[in-house]
């Protein structure tokens, strides 16, 4: 397996062309990922051969399916370090920190305690936390971020001092990009009895996570922006988080026993998962994160600092071009440009092959402390390369001048 | 190139040159129009004599077609009366929403390549929609 | 398109063998069903062609993605006679309950109010009420079954007319298998003021669904049940319902603007949709209801209707076989065998390829008043026929003989 | 075929004449095992005098796999010392996740066939897990 453009075959939609016969430049990679031949083929392989409910089935069919269930968790497990009864599977990022500020937030959470988030959160990182809040009369406290778009420790110590009882944080922006001190936030989250949650969805697809190097209580991340298949994802926590939060749906798998009036618990993970799963997601998931260690060993990493470098770059030599990262980013680039909306420009690169976001990309707090309603992104994965790069700056240079 | 059909020359045009920006003198309507999504945000400034629409401006954030579309709205409506420019609104919304206007839109009609571009409709339509809400109801317009 | 045997073809998994090369004999259908070729082409095909985050997104790929999850949307819709904005896409029915239970019951459900489900309730209509009445502070009420299988309705008046908030029940039970006169409960809810929430996962897998018709305020259905993929299914309520209704999962996607401490909510069905969704999934569950349509055209439930009979016939005359419906059940077949466990039997039958279901099928309570553990189940679908069940019927008699 | 490999003969007669069925006399331990998922439902019946399992019973609904283990388990620690049953029950379970067993297991060495079939490990060690519970610590037992 080699980077860039000799990996494109291997993800059918990169061969595809876009309005009048122009190459797919797909830039958009921080919102969705696009899906490799051997993610599409374990799906699909999944429903012509084994498709079945899970766990309670004494049929083949169904032993087969939960072996495959399984055998994703146990892997997911592995990929982050964590015993697989602590990992549960999820829709995605989103549904797994709902999760924790809905079960965890219901019980732990009064009038008058402090939760600390980022300025620069998702949205999903946020909002969950705000209904939380609001349900409990907590306060919701948006931490500054630093010159280095970065976590201001400082002021991190401060409001921990004056008492939090979580600290929910992203370990990579999806706007500026910046890799977060994951460790060292968590270190003084914890020294200080607040609970750590950690916002995987970006870092998840760029690096093997080690959860007990980042050691927080739990972590969320998405299949689907690993390469993996849309409706699948995890929420990763340790046995302690796990073991003493409630419940968040019912249903069928979930329990141990039920009476008419009240039900026990099935032990972790199947405690929070109620209802059929995902399975032929999980199963897609397991297959992109063979892939995704592959291509991590293949030097994806530094492929995509080289194209994120080099696009900053050239982006900075660009007049009224204006980034949004003060710091260095990493994998994804986001700007705006003067006397020109991000839709136009973004409509009217598409029309050249590009794909890039335009818009608030879910982090409204964080464009409106930049003082703008919206900005372009352009998000970098393992088959782009110089060339695409290239294309892109091509591309916004003639759509600037389309629209002066 | 297909382009050429969602930026007209009348749209940049309006795009480049706006009409009517400003808040008008002697405001006594407002209509707020919002797009979260992209963050186009716009408000018409409106003085209503009677049941006539004497002056029109506005001010606000938002792509070329927005803008323009905003612009455009200010030309086709001073002057008309509530019915008149509420019927102009309806009309407008289902131009862009691809059906043939009943009605002459004049340079209005240069909306009509937004049809094509779903996800595009919503800035076309943003000014409209506020323009309906601000004479007809009351609240924010959105097309989210 | 005929039924039985010759659409076999078309599901894939239906030519697999099992253990020493036996034919599959797939009678696990209440389970999940077998999904069809144009299913797992639709889905590998969006992988292929259109793989992109929805909404957002102005260039070609996400307008695409997005036109073909609002497409899905809108078939369904029009599936069940509703408007578009009132189908929310949700993982499955398990998942579209726990959102009325939670997002609803959290506002709605005080101290002493009443909430009546029935006996017969897949835990996942069981479950979430429980919950939700425990943390009001309300009570649940078992409504029983009469002897069609089907809510008591004098049972019922007497419960509504104690005051109830909530009528929560099944249209047909993945036990008994009587669909039951779902416009009458509703009528009768709806006249003492009580919330119907319809729990179709089995309906919907064997008729068109008419909400109008059932007159209920919500109801959840399971793509995987009705030949679609997995991790994809929809709650669909009135626009009074849904409007009336905080949301549930915060997130991206569900807001119209965001603040640092609270946030506008998107117009229906954005409200409830946080986060990313399984886009592929609503994708192939698209070309289920084609399927589906074309299936119940060819009189698909006349066919299971007869293997059904088949079935139950020849488990009556069976000595020590007891069938749990005292009804008449459409699809599913349930029984116990004196002397022999569900359990050996259903792995005794594996060994000659049949795939029937043992244990409690998520239904305690039921099973416990029926003074049971568990049971069998056998469920048949357009892809079955006659032969399925005189296989199924021999395999179940070597079974009993073996264990003796 | 493979059944026979589950289904041996020593498991279908233990689960045909069950052995030791019912509480025993004198009983002061009791053991409870429950697999929820199917409703396997155990009772496992002790009279300990000192370190020494005197008497073991069970009853019980469960499938045939489930009841053979919990017969050939009475049969096989009865008049053991607990830390010897306890021993017992680790080498069973791990048979019956497929490892080779350590010491000679007697007749539940017909238990390793269940190995192959995932579904119905639980069913096997149901018992076992009843035993090390009620010899070790509290609470009851699942295989869930
Ligand atoms: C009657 C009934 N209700 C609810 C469910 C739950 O559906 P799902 O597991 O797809 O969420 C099922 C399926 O298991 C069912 O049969
Ligand atoms: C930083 C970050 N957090 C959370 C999310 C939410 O992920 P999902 O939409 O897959 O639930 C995203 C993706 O949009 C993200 O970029």
């Amino acid at each position: 397996m080699a980077l860039g453009v000799s990996l494109r075959d291997r993800f059918p939609v990169l061969s595809r062309t876009v309005g009048d016969g122009k190459r797919l430049v797909y830039l958009d990679n921080a919102a969705t990922t696009q899906k490799p031949v051997e993610v599409i083929h374990a799906v699909s392989g999944f429903y012509q051969e084994s498709n079945a409910n899970v766990h309670r089935g004494l049929h083949t069919l169904s032993e087969e399916a939960t072996t495959l269930y399984e055998g994703a968790r146990k892997s997911l497990g592995f990929w982050v370090g964590v015993d697989e009864t602590e990992v549960i599977f999820v829709r995605g990022a989103t549904e797994g920190i709902n999760l924790v500020a809905q079960a965890w937030g219901g019980e732990n959470l009064g009038r008058g305690d402090r939760v600390l988030v980022t300025v620069g959160e998702h949205h999903s990182n946020l909002v969950p936390w705000q209904m939380a809040c609001k349900r409990a009369g907590a306060d919701l406290i948006l931490l500054p971020l630093g010159e280095d778009d970065l976590i201001d420790k400082e002021a991190l110590a401060r409001e921990l001092e004056r008492g939090a009882k979580v600290v929910a944080f992203t370990a990579q922006g999806n706007v500026l990009g910046a890799p977060e001190d994951v460790s060292g936030v968590c270190q003084m989250a914890r020294t200080a009895g607040a609970l750590s949650v950690v916002d995987a969805a970006q870092a998840a697809a760029h690096r093997r996570i080690d959860r007990d190097e980042w050691g927080c209580d739990v972590l969320a991340l998405s299949g689907h922006k690993m390469m993996g298949p849309m409706g699948i994802g995890a929420l990763v926590g340790t046995k302690t988080f796990l073991e003493g939060t409630p419940p968040w749906m019912g249903g069928g798998e979930m329990i141990l026993d039920v009476r008419d009036r009240d039900a026990d618990w099935a032990p972790i993970p199947a405690k929070f998962e109620a209802g059929t799963m995902n399975v032929a997601g999980a199963v897609g998931f397991h297959a992109a994160l063979d892939v995704m260690r592959a291509l991590l060993d293949e030097g994806m990493e530094d492929h995509i600092s080289g194209m994120t470098r080099l696009a900053v770059d050239g982006l900075k030599a660009r007049d009224g071009v204006h980034l949004l990262a003060k710091g260095e980013p990493h994998g994804v680039v986001s700007f705006w440009v003067e006397a020109a909306h991000p839709h136009d420009l973004s409509h009217l690169m598409d029309q050249e092959g590009v794909a890039v976001r335009a818009g608030h990309h879910c982090a409204k707090p964080l464009h409106r402390r930049l003082g703008i309603q919206s900005s372009l992104r352009a998000s970098f994965y393992g088959y782009n390369d110089e060339d695409d790069v290239e294309v892109f700056l091509g591309a916004l240079d003639r759509a600037r001048a389309y629209l002066l | 190139m297909s382009l050429d059909n969602l930026y007209r020359r009348v749209i940049l045009d309006h795009y480049r040159s706006p009409r009517n920006k400003g808040r008008v003198k002697g405001e006594n309507v407002i209509g707020e129009g919002k797009n979260p999504s992209c963050g186009d945000d716009l408000v018409l400034s409106i003085r209503l004599e009677g049941d006539d629409l004497v002056a029109v401006g506005w001010e606000g954030e938002g792509c070329a077609i927005c803008c323009a579309s905003a612009s455009m709205l200010t030309k086709a409506i001073e002057g008309k009366r509530v019915d008149e420019a509420l019927a102009w609104a309806e009309s407008v919304k289902a131009l862009v929403r691809g059906e043939e206007p009943k009605e002459d839109l004049g340079e209005v009609e240069a909306l009509a390549g937004v049809a094509k571009f779903a996800v595009r409709v919503k800035c076309a339509t943003l000014p409209w929609v506020a323009l309906g809400i601000a004479l007809d109801g009351e609240g924010e317009a959105t097309t989210e």
